[in-house]
């Protein structure tokens, strides 16, 4: 009964919720977007700073910003605010979460005991996906990806770690280290740019030619530490998952 | 206000003491005879007066001594102010309110003494005689308010002379027949007679207010019932029936209206003190409210 | 002296006070009683700052006739009441703060008096009532702290309103000028004058703001219950005045429908007025408790000074001012005597006390002639206004209002009677036998009191001759008094003649006590009890429900206090239904409100 | 230093170094702290682009005279609070940065969706500080639905930006201007109840009475002061000054805030435990302050809502600090327990007279010009019902008051001897610093032109009759 | 279509939201709220025809037709959120399970049984 009168409340609210986006005509219709009437507009030409008709890549150089991922352009440099906050969350979670669960003391132990192939097979791709991972941090200012799937990765071999073999433990405090150094030097980096030109977080370097890899400022700088950042937090956060009550 | 003024008053009260008493007496053999019996000489109440005060007494202590005498002052202040038909011993001071007002003191006096006896019964009478006096005076008071709005004047003597010259009736009783009923029921009240007389209640608390009295204590307090009985039924006497032109006139008025009364008490059983109360508020209230009105809003019998 | 100096005085003597004590408590509470005396001398010889406006910070002052005779009775007030400060001392729990808060409140009080724009009028306002809050938990009751802010707030607020209502209207918070549109608009007028007036009506404790009185005035320490129903609740009747006075009430109302040629607006308070008359008085026969029953005494007195101020005219405004005057001394010096016996006995109830007299004679004179006063019966001050008031409503002919005002000062003989047969006189219960009177220094306020009921019932013209200056001030006709003949239409007063026919029979009725046989001196004991033996003075003393018959008649009355205790229990109900309803642990509950918020509000808001 | 955003970053650099110095983190916070507080005196008014890329298109700072006051009394308070709670501060020191950074970005960001972010960092330092008192249903249920409130802001806010193509407060504001707003009910209604859930407005607010109802000195008073002062700044921003309203969405705001403030009122009126009556006082001040930017005044508003967040740091921190000590806070059993705190009780006291608005506090001066700017709007039943929760809110406070200060039974005189025997130990800098608060508030109180002309920021929003956003910002732009 | 089916799916999860009583069930309702307004958002970019928002060598030119590239940088931002919120609440419902020993929120008890 009360299933019903869910659904019942659930179904009229979407009816209105439906109406109330879709009778407006100002929402444009799914895949008739006019990117004119948005600010997206301006970062794919990337003329917010200076006009720019066409970018074309591998040609256009010292642009505002050399990424020639849109996408990352926009989450590090024209949004890069954004995803300092991002990486806080991350970071304060993965805080919480040590808070929370940080102070057992027990380990989990497996139901099952991981066979050779498991256990090596682990140690072998190991290395394999946390290169990857980074490939992909460093590559996100040209490459779909960027900091957050590449530290997501390399946290995930450190799971398979885990899963592999019930004694292993992360050095928990190398990695706070990093994950501390590399906040630490976003934000410097930001401060950086407020001293040198007067904004914050301002790609103070030169971009480059669009699609090179060494291009686009700071954006590869930033993503590595976003990467190692997120690497870090998240292992963090597995690590204390682990973790169970002591039995007293 | 000199000199004279109060040798006047001293007469007034001196003769006020002599004319009431002799009513007292007389319709104590009003009563006998009512009651088939010879009663009492009619001077029989001087006789119990200074009989009373000649007697060796015993006090409670100075409030005992004290409260009789403000009592007793207070009564007599106030039949000063009361005018004996044309007669005044005092010029504006006849005002109804302050009648009634300094009537109080010697309520509260002899109330004050009787409590100060330390006798419980005596308390339990003065609580019964307030209560009664919450009873009759506000019907009458609700009255008198409506006369002042109608005749715009508050004063006794002034009551009196605006129902002069007309014959019997020009007198406010008959002009206004409700407010004369509620008076003269008010006026039972006030004087303590039967059906409204539970506070004294000879027979069933033993001896209500007076319990404690004796000796001079006692003769002042016969005193001071002569002088209040005399100021109730005066009020009444000028403001329902005309005064005097004379005292001569007001006097028999006076004598008939209070012997009227006396009547009145003889045939009549005793309201308990809550009754009284109900009784009171229920239908002289209403009546006074419904006289009240008349005058008020329609004028009738004004003028 | 300035007044403006006078008010900076007294909080800055509030503050002295305060450090005082801190160091030595009984210095402080003579300090109260040195300040409060300074400031007394200092308005009363500062009559001719009349007509002076001053500023501080952003208070406006204007000192007017009335606010300057309010004044003055609150710091008279206040001051005889000081004089018993130093005996509770050690009694309070907080008695720095207690100094504080008194000469604080004092201070607030004069300036609501000076106000002379609202903001500093409610300013004030709500200052003496917060600071006086904290002073009645420091007595009996907890809960009559809170039911006064509660009830003392739903007037404050209303005003409140009614102040901004205006200033949006008129632009101007001066009190002169704000409500002088409200003359041609009677709609607007009705609104302002009652929601305005609502502060007064709690203050005075007019009906159904009246139960705060006996919680509060009964309860609170006894050395501010003086001030609770001596001073405070005139402030209620200086907002009362404000409302018909400065508000063109009766030039807005000139076209309602009239009663007696009483607007109705007006009327109907004065209706209100009666019935607290009536109230009051029902409840004050009943009290046991001599301090509750002052206060429902002030209650139905309460009763008297609206209607008179209600009125407006030129009998019982000048009444019903005198009346405040009267009420105020003869009220805080009733409650004094009952703090001089409760210092001794540490009792209030009637029915534990009896036979006072003989171990406090002066509190019992002091007694006797305040109630005496109370009830308005000559030669006291009290008669003098009373019967202004009753003069007055019978001129207009308003029996129904005039009937409770009959109701209540007969019905005051009874409740004036109950404490002084009970507690004074009857029995001395053996535990009090050894009991000492009062000292020196609480006789002094005591007398001063007393005596003050006295002369103002004999020679009133010294205060009416002020209270036709305000007459006239505010531009009604003073009251005609010649000598100390009081003409009104319907009739004279001198009191002068009253007093000497009063004094006259006394007289004579002494002279005839003393020529009579001298009598017998014997103990309470000794007295007539139909052949019983009793040796229990304790029983043998009637004070429990003295007027048993008459209180059962109206035993099952209705009840305010029930009502808004009732009222009290549903708002806590309500507020546990908000808590089961909204808040919970889990989630799923508030998510549905959300939900079915926004299910109800897209239903109005969205085009479908 | 003019750049505000260093009020963000700096305790956030703070925070992320406070990892690796784990001994210090107690004096990062303070540092931190006291930066702040700094550097809110030094920052100068305008438009501040992040990375340099112009607004709409990059994410700007706004720093106007209205979030200007705002970031510094947060800040002030902030560091007040820490001070005063600091044997309480040394195992969320992190926390507290990221706290601290978070909130200053949400009141200075000039863009909705960096709002959303700041919204979720200052949101989970939330649900991590109300573990606190390991009443971890409580958390859940608001880590539950502050999500869920982000999450429909994020859906509003994603509608707004298909219609508008911007994020940009100023962006979409001025857009709006030329717009039938009476269409927007859906995704502005959304955003609503995303601020709302963490305005504590009725009936959105389910998580309130047990977080705040078990939170200790420090966590009580940050989120009542600090965290609900910065979430209802945040409202009035983007409420009073950046989305245009329909009439329609104005009148259903004003009746959620009514409804808010009375049952917050009545609710607070039936409890008996501080820590209760002093959260269900919250949400009605929450509701109090929303309706009030709702109906569009600003100046008035600020004054009160200073009010509500000033004395309630007081207040929240005494009331956790007894809960803590006394291990209970219902008020039946701490009776006169003032007696022995006479400062605290001072101060508490001072603070909720202020709170019930009453003269010579700072409240009563708030409180007429929230009057004057209801009824200059002929908002007369608004403004009634404010009256009459002020007669609730009195009763209760007063009760509240009268059974700390005055122990004794009914019938007999209050006296020492009925003290509860319950101890409770204020320390140094809980005394001062209440005590100052209150002294604060007593000054204000009594010189009101002090807040008016010499608190600068204030200045400016009273000038300012209808302060519009959108055109400050152009500069920006 | 896909914006229909994301908005069912948000409504889906306060379903699960408003109906289950299970902790871990609850976090899980909320996550396929967050995935249905994660699809919102990027769907609010899509333009019909469109490439991926990356200059490349084949989509050398920034005079092509590109979806919306700013909805998909702030789904990235939303999904960190979500997990972030999703690891505490998991954190949280771990420690509710030590405290109560229960994962029903029925079980675990109300307000005012503390």
């Amino acid at each position: 009964m009360k299933r019903i009168a869910v659904i019942i409340l659930l179904g009229v609210l979407g009816f209105f919720i439906f109406s109330g986006i879709y009778s407006n005509e100002a929402f444009t219709e799914f895949g008739n977007v006019d990117l004119n009437n948005r600010v997206s507009n301006k970062f794919i030409t990337k003329s917010v700073t200076d006009e720019n008709d066409i970018v074309e890549f591998g040609k256009s150089s010292n642009l505002e910003t050399g990424s020639a991922n849109y996408v990352t352009s926009i989450v590090v440099n024209y949004r890069s605010f954004d995803t300092l906050g991002e990486v806080t969350v991350l970071f304060i979670s993965s805080l919480g979460v040590a808070l929370l669960l940080g102070t057992l003391g027990g380990k989990l132990t497996h139901k099952y005991r991981a066979n050779f192939i498991l256990r090596v097979g682990a140690k072998t791709i190991f290395p394999l996906i946390a290169l990857t991972g980074i490939y992909i941090f460093i590559h996100g200012h040209l490459t779909p990806g960027g900091g957050f799937p590449g530290g997501s990765m390399i946290a995930s071999a450190v799971l398979l770690l885990y899963l592999a073999d019930e004694n292993f433990r992360a050095k928990m405090s190398s990695f706070k280290l990093a994950e501390s150094f590399a906040g630490s030097l976003y934000v410097l980096i930001g401060i950086f740019g407020l001293l040198t030109s007067g904004y914050f977080l301002n790609n103070f370097m030169n971009t480059g030619v669009i699609g090179d890899l060494f291009s686009a400022g700071i954006i590869p700088i930033v993503y590595v530490l976003v990467g190692l950042k997120v690497g870090s937090e998240l292992t963090g956060i597995i690590t204390d998952f682990l973790k169970v009550e002591v039995d007293e | 206000m000199n000199i004279m003024n109060f040798i006047y008053a001293f007469l007034l009260l001196v003769f006020v003491f002599l004319f009431q008493t002799s009513i007292t007496g007389i319709n104590r053999k009003v009563m006998a005879r009512l009651q088939r019996r010879r009663g009492p000489k009619w001077y029989q109440q001087f006789i119990d007066i200074f009989k009373a005060m000649s007697k060796s007494s015993t006090t409670h202590g100075w409030i005992f001594d004290f409260g009789v005498i403000m009592a007793l002052g207070g009564i007599m202040a106030t039949t000063i102010l009361i005018p004996i038909g044309p007669f005044k011993a005092f010029a504006d001071v006849d005002n109804i309110f302050i009648v009634s007002y300094l009537l109080a003191v010697g309520m509260l006096g002899m109330a004050m003494s009787a409590s100060g006896s330390g006798n419980p019964w005596a308390s339990i009478g003065v609580s019964r005689a307030l209560t009664n006096m919450l009873a009759y005076d506000v019907p009458f008071m609700v009255l008198i308010v409506s006369f002042i709005y109608a005749f715009k004047t508050s004063s006794l003597s002034g009551f009196a002379a605006l129902q002069q010259g007309a014959g019997i009736l020009g007198w406010n009783f008959f002009r206004f027949p409700l407010g004369g009923i509620v008076a003269l029921i008010c006026l039972q009240g006030m004087l303590g007679k039967k059906p409204f007389d539970s506070f004294i209640a000879p027979a069933e608390i033993a001896s209500g207010p007076m319990v404690e009295y004796g000796g001079r204590h006692l003769g002042m307090l016969f005193l001071l019932h002569e002088f209040s009985t005399f100021i109730e039924v005066s009020i009444i006497v000028h403001i329902f029936f005309g005064g005097g032109a004379t005292p001569l006139e007001f006097m028999v008025k006076y004598a008939l209206l209070y012997t009227f009364m006396n009547i009145i008490s003889g045939v009549f059983p005793r309201f308990k003190i809550d009754q009284a109360v109900k009784f009171y508020y229920k239908v002289p209230l209403a009546l006074a409210f419904i006289q009240g009105l008349i005058i008020i809003f329609t004028g009738l019998g004004v003028s | 002296m300035d007044f403006n100096a006078l008010i900076l005085f007294m909080v800055f003597s509030a503050v002295l006070s305060y450090l005082v004590s801190k160091s030595n408590i009984k210095l402080g509470a003579y300090s109260t009683i040195l300040f409060s005396l300074i400031s007394l001398i200092i308005l009363f010889l500062g009559r001719n700052n009349i007509g002076n406006e001053f500023s501080l910070l952003y208070m406006n002052f204007r000192v007017t006739a009335i606010g300057w005779y309010f004044s003055l009775i609150m710091i008279l007030i206040y001051s005889m009441t000081a004089f018993f400060n130093p005996y509770w001392m050690e009694k309070i729990l907080y008695p720095s703060s207690y100094n504080f808060l008194y000469l604080f409140s004092l201070a607030a009080t004069v300036g609501l008096f000076f106000a002379a724009d609202l903001i500093t009028l409610f300013i004030f306002w709500e200052v003496v009532v917060w600071s006086s809050t904290f002073i009645v938990p420091l007595g009996k009751s907890r809960k009559a702290a809170v039911v006064y802010f509660t009830i003392s707030s739903i007037g404050s607020m209303a005003t409140l309103f009614a102040i901004m209502f205006v200033y949006s209207k008129s632009g101007t918070f001066d009190i002169n000028e704000a409500f002088k549109f409200l003359a041609s608009e009677p709609l607007t007028a009705t609104f302002v004058f009652f929601t305005f007036i609502t502060a007064g009506l709690t203050k005075i404790g007019i009906f159904p703001f009246h139960i705060w009185l006996p919680l509060a005035h009964g309860n609170a320490p006894h050395t501010f219950s003086p001030v609770l129903s001596g001073g405070l609740v005139k402030m209620g009747a200086f907002i009362a005045y404000l409302s018909v006075g400065i508000l063109p009430a009766y030039k807005a109302f000139s076209t309602s429908m009239t009663i007696m040629g009483i607007p109705f607006q007006i009327y109907l308070l004065m209706v209100l007025g009666a019935i607290s008359i009536v109230v009051g008085t029902l409840m004050a026969i009943k009290q046991d408790d001599v301090k509750k029953l002052i206060a429902y005494s002030s209650v139905a007195n309460g009763g008297y000074i609206l209607i008179g101020i209600l009125m407006m005219d030129q009998v019982t405004f000048a009444g019903s001012l005198m009346h405040i005057f009267n009420h105020a001394i003869a009220s805080a010096a009733a409650f004094l005597t009952i703090a001089a016996i409760a210092h001794r006995t540490k009792t209030t109830k009637i029915s534990e006390l009896g036979g006072m007299i003989h171990k406090m004679p002066v509190s019992y004179v002091v007694y006797l002639i305040s109630i005496i006063s109370l009830a308005g019966i000559p030669p006291m001050g009290g008669f003098v206004s009373k019967w202004l008031i009753v003069q007055g409503l019978a001129s207009k002919g308003l029996i129904f209002i005039a009937f409770a005002a009959f109701f209540g000062s007969i019905g005051s003989f009874l409740y004036v009677f109950r404490p002084l047969a009970g507690l004074f006189l009857g029995q001395l219960a053996p535990k009090y036998e050894n009991i000492k009177p009062s000292t020196l220094v609480m006789k002094i306020p005591m007398v001063i009191l007393a005596s003050m009921s006295v002369f103002f019932g004999i020679f009133p013209k010294y205060l009416l001759e002020t209270i036709g200056e305000i007459q006239t001030s505010i531009g009604i006709d003073p009251i005609m008094i010649n000598g100390d003949t009081i003409t009104t239409i319907n009739g004279v007063l001198n009191t002068n003649k009253v007093a000497a026919i009063f004094g006259f029979g006394f007289v004579i009725s002494l002279m005839i006590f003393l020529v009579l046989p001298k009598s017998r001196k014997v103990g309470l004991m000794d007295t007539y009890t139909s052949a019983e033996f009793i040796y229990t003075p304790e029983l043998y003393h009637y004070a429990n429900s003295f007027y048993a018959p008459f209180e059962r008649l109206y035993k099952n009355h209705p009840s305010v206090e029930k009502f808004l205790g009732k009222f009290a229990v549903k708002t806590e109900e309500l507020g546990i239904l908000v808590n089961s309803l909204f808040f919970s642990h889990k989630p799923s509950v508030t998510v549905l409100w959300v939900m079915a918020i926004a299910t109800l509000i897209f239903l109005g808001g969205v085009d479908i | 230093m003019t750049n505000p955003v260093l009020l963000i970053v700096v305790p956030l650099l703070l925070a992320f170094l406070s990892v690796a110095l784990k001994n210090n983190k107690k004096q990062l916070l303070f540092i931190a702290a006291v930066f702040n507080v700094v550097g809110v005196f030094i920052i100068e008014n305008g438009s501040y682009v992040i990375g340099g890329f112009r607004a709409p298109y990059g994410i700007n700072l706004n720093l106007d005279a209205y979030s200007h006051l705002a970031v510094l009394v947060i800040n002030i308070l902030f560091l007040l609070i820490i001070t005063m709670s600091n044997e309480k501060t040394k195992e969320f020191s992190t926390v507290l940065l990221v706290a601290l950074a978070g909130l200053n970005g949400m009141l200075l960001t000039g863009d909705l969706f960096n709002l959303f972010v700041f919204l979720e960092i200052v949101s989970i330092t939330g649900y991590i500080l109300s573990t606190e008192s390991k009443k971890y249903k409580y958390s859940f249920n608001y880590l539950i639905l502050g999500t869920i409130g982000s999450g429909l802001y994020l859906f509003g806010l994603i509608i707004l930006y298909a219609i508008f193509g911007s994020l940009n407060m100023a962006d979409i504001s001025f857009k709006m201007l030329s717009y039938d707003t009476g269409k927007l009910v859906v995704p502005i209604f959304l955003m609503f109840i995303g601020l709302a859930v963490e305005a504590k407005l009725i009936p959105f607010n389910g998580w309130v009475r047990g977080v705040y109802g078990n939170a200790n000195s420090l966590i009580g008073s940050l989120f009542a002061s600090v965290y609900a002062g910065t979430i209802l700044f945040v409202f009035g921003r983007v409420f009073g000054q950046v989305l245009v309203l329909s009439e329609y969405l104005v009148a259903v705001f004003v009746a959620i805030g009514v409804i808010t403030l009375i049952a917050g009122e009545v609710a607070a009126f039936s409890k008996n435990k501080i820590r209760e009556i002093l959260l269900f006082s919250s949400i009605a001040q929450s509701g109090l302050v929303a309706l009030l930017f709702v109906t569009g005044l600003i100046f008035p508003t600020v004054l009160q809502l200073l009010n509500n967040i000033i004395t309630k740091a007081v207040m929240f921190t005494i009331a956790g600090k007894i809960s803590d000590d006394a291990d209970t806070d219902e008020a039946d059993k701490l009776k006169g327990i003032f007696a022995n705190n006479k400062i605290i009780g001072v101060s508490f006291t001072v603070s909720a007279l202020s709170l019930i608005g009453l003269p010579l506090f700072y409240g009563f001066y708030s409180k007429i010009n929230l009057l004057l700017g209801l009824f200059s709007k002929i908002n007369y039943f608004v403004a009634a019902f404010i009256l009459l929760a002020t007669i609730i809110e009195g009763a209760y406070f007063i009760r509240l008051l009268v059974k700390l200060w005055t122990p004794g039974e009914e019938g007999k005189e209050s006296n020492i001897k009925f003290v509860t025997d319950r101890k409770v130990e204020f320390d140094f800098n809980k005394k001062v610093i209440a005590f100052m608060l209150s002294l604060i508030i007593l000054l204000a109180g009594i010189s009101p032109s002090l807040v008016k002309t010499n608190l600068f920021a204030m200045n400016k929003l009273l000038n300012e009759e209808n302060p519009s956003y959108m055109f400050e910002l152009k500069g920006g732009m | 279509m896909i914006q229909y089916v994301s908005i069912v799916l948000m409504l889906i999860g306060i379903y699960g939201l408003l109906i289950d009583r299970n902790i871990i069930k609850i976090i899980v309702a909320l996550n396929i709220f967050e995935v249905g307004l994660n699809i919102f958002i990027v769907s609010v970019g899509f333009v019909s025809g469109g490439v991926a928002p990356i200059l490349t060598s084949v989509n050398s030119n920034s005079a092509l037709i590109y979806v919306d590239p700013l909805p998909q940088a702030l789904v990235l931002t939303s999904i960190v959120i979500g997990l972030g919120t999703t690891a505490l609440a998991l954190a949280i419902a771990r420690k509710m399970y030590n405290a109560y020993n229960s994962l029903d929120l029925d079980e675990i008890g109300g307000m005012d049984n503390d």
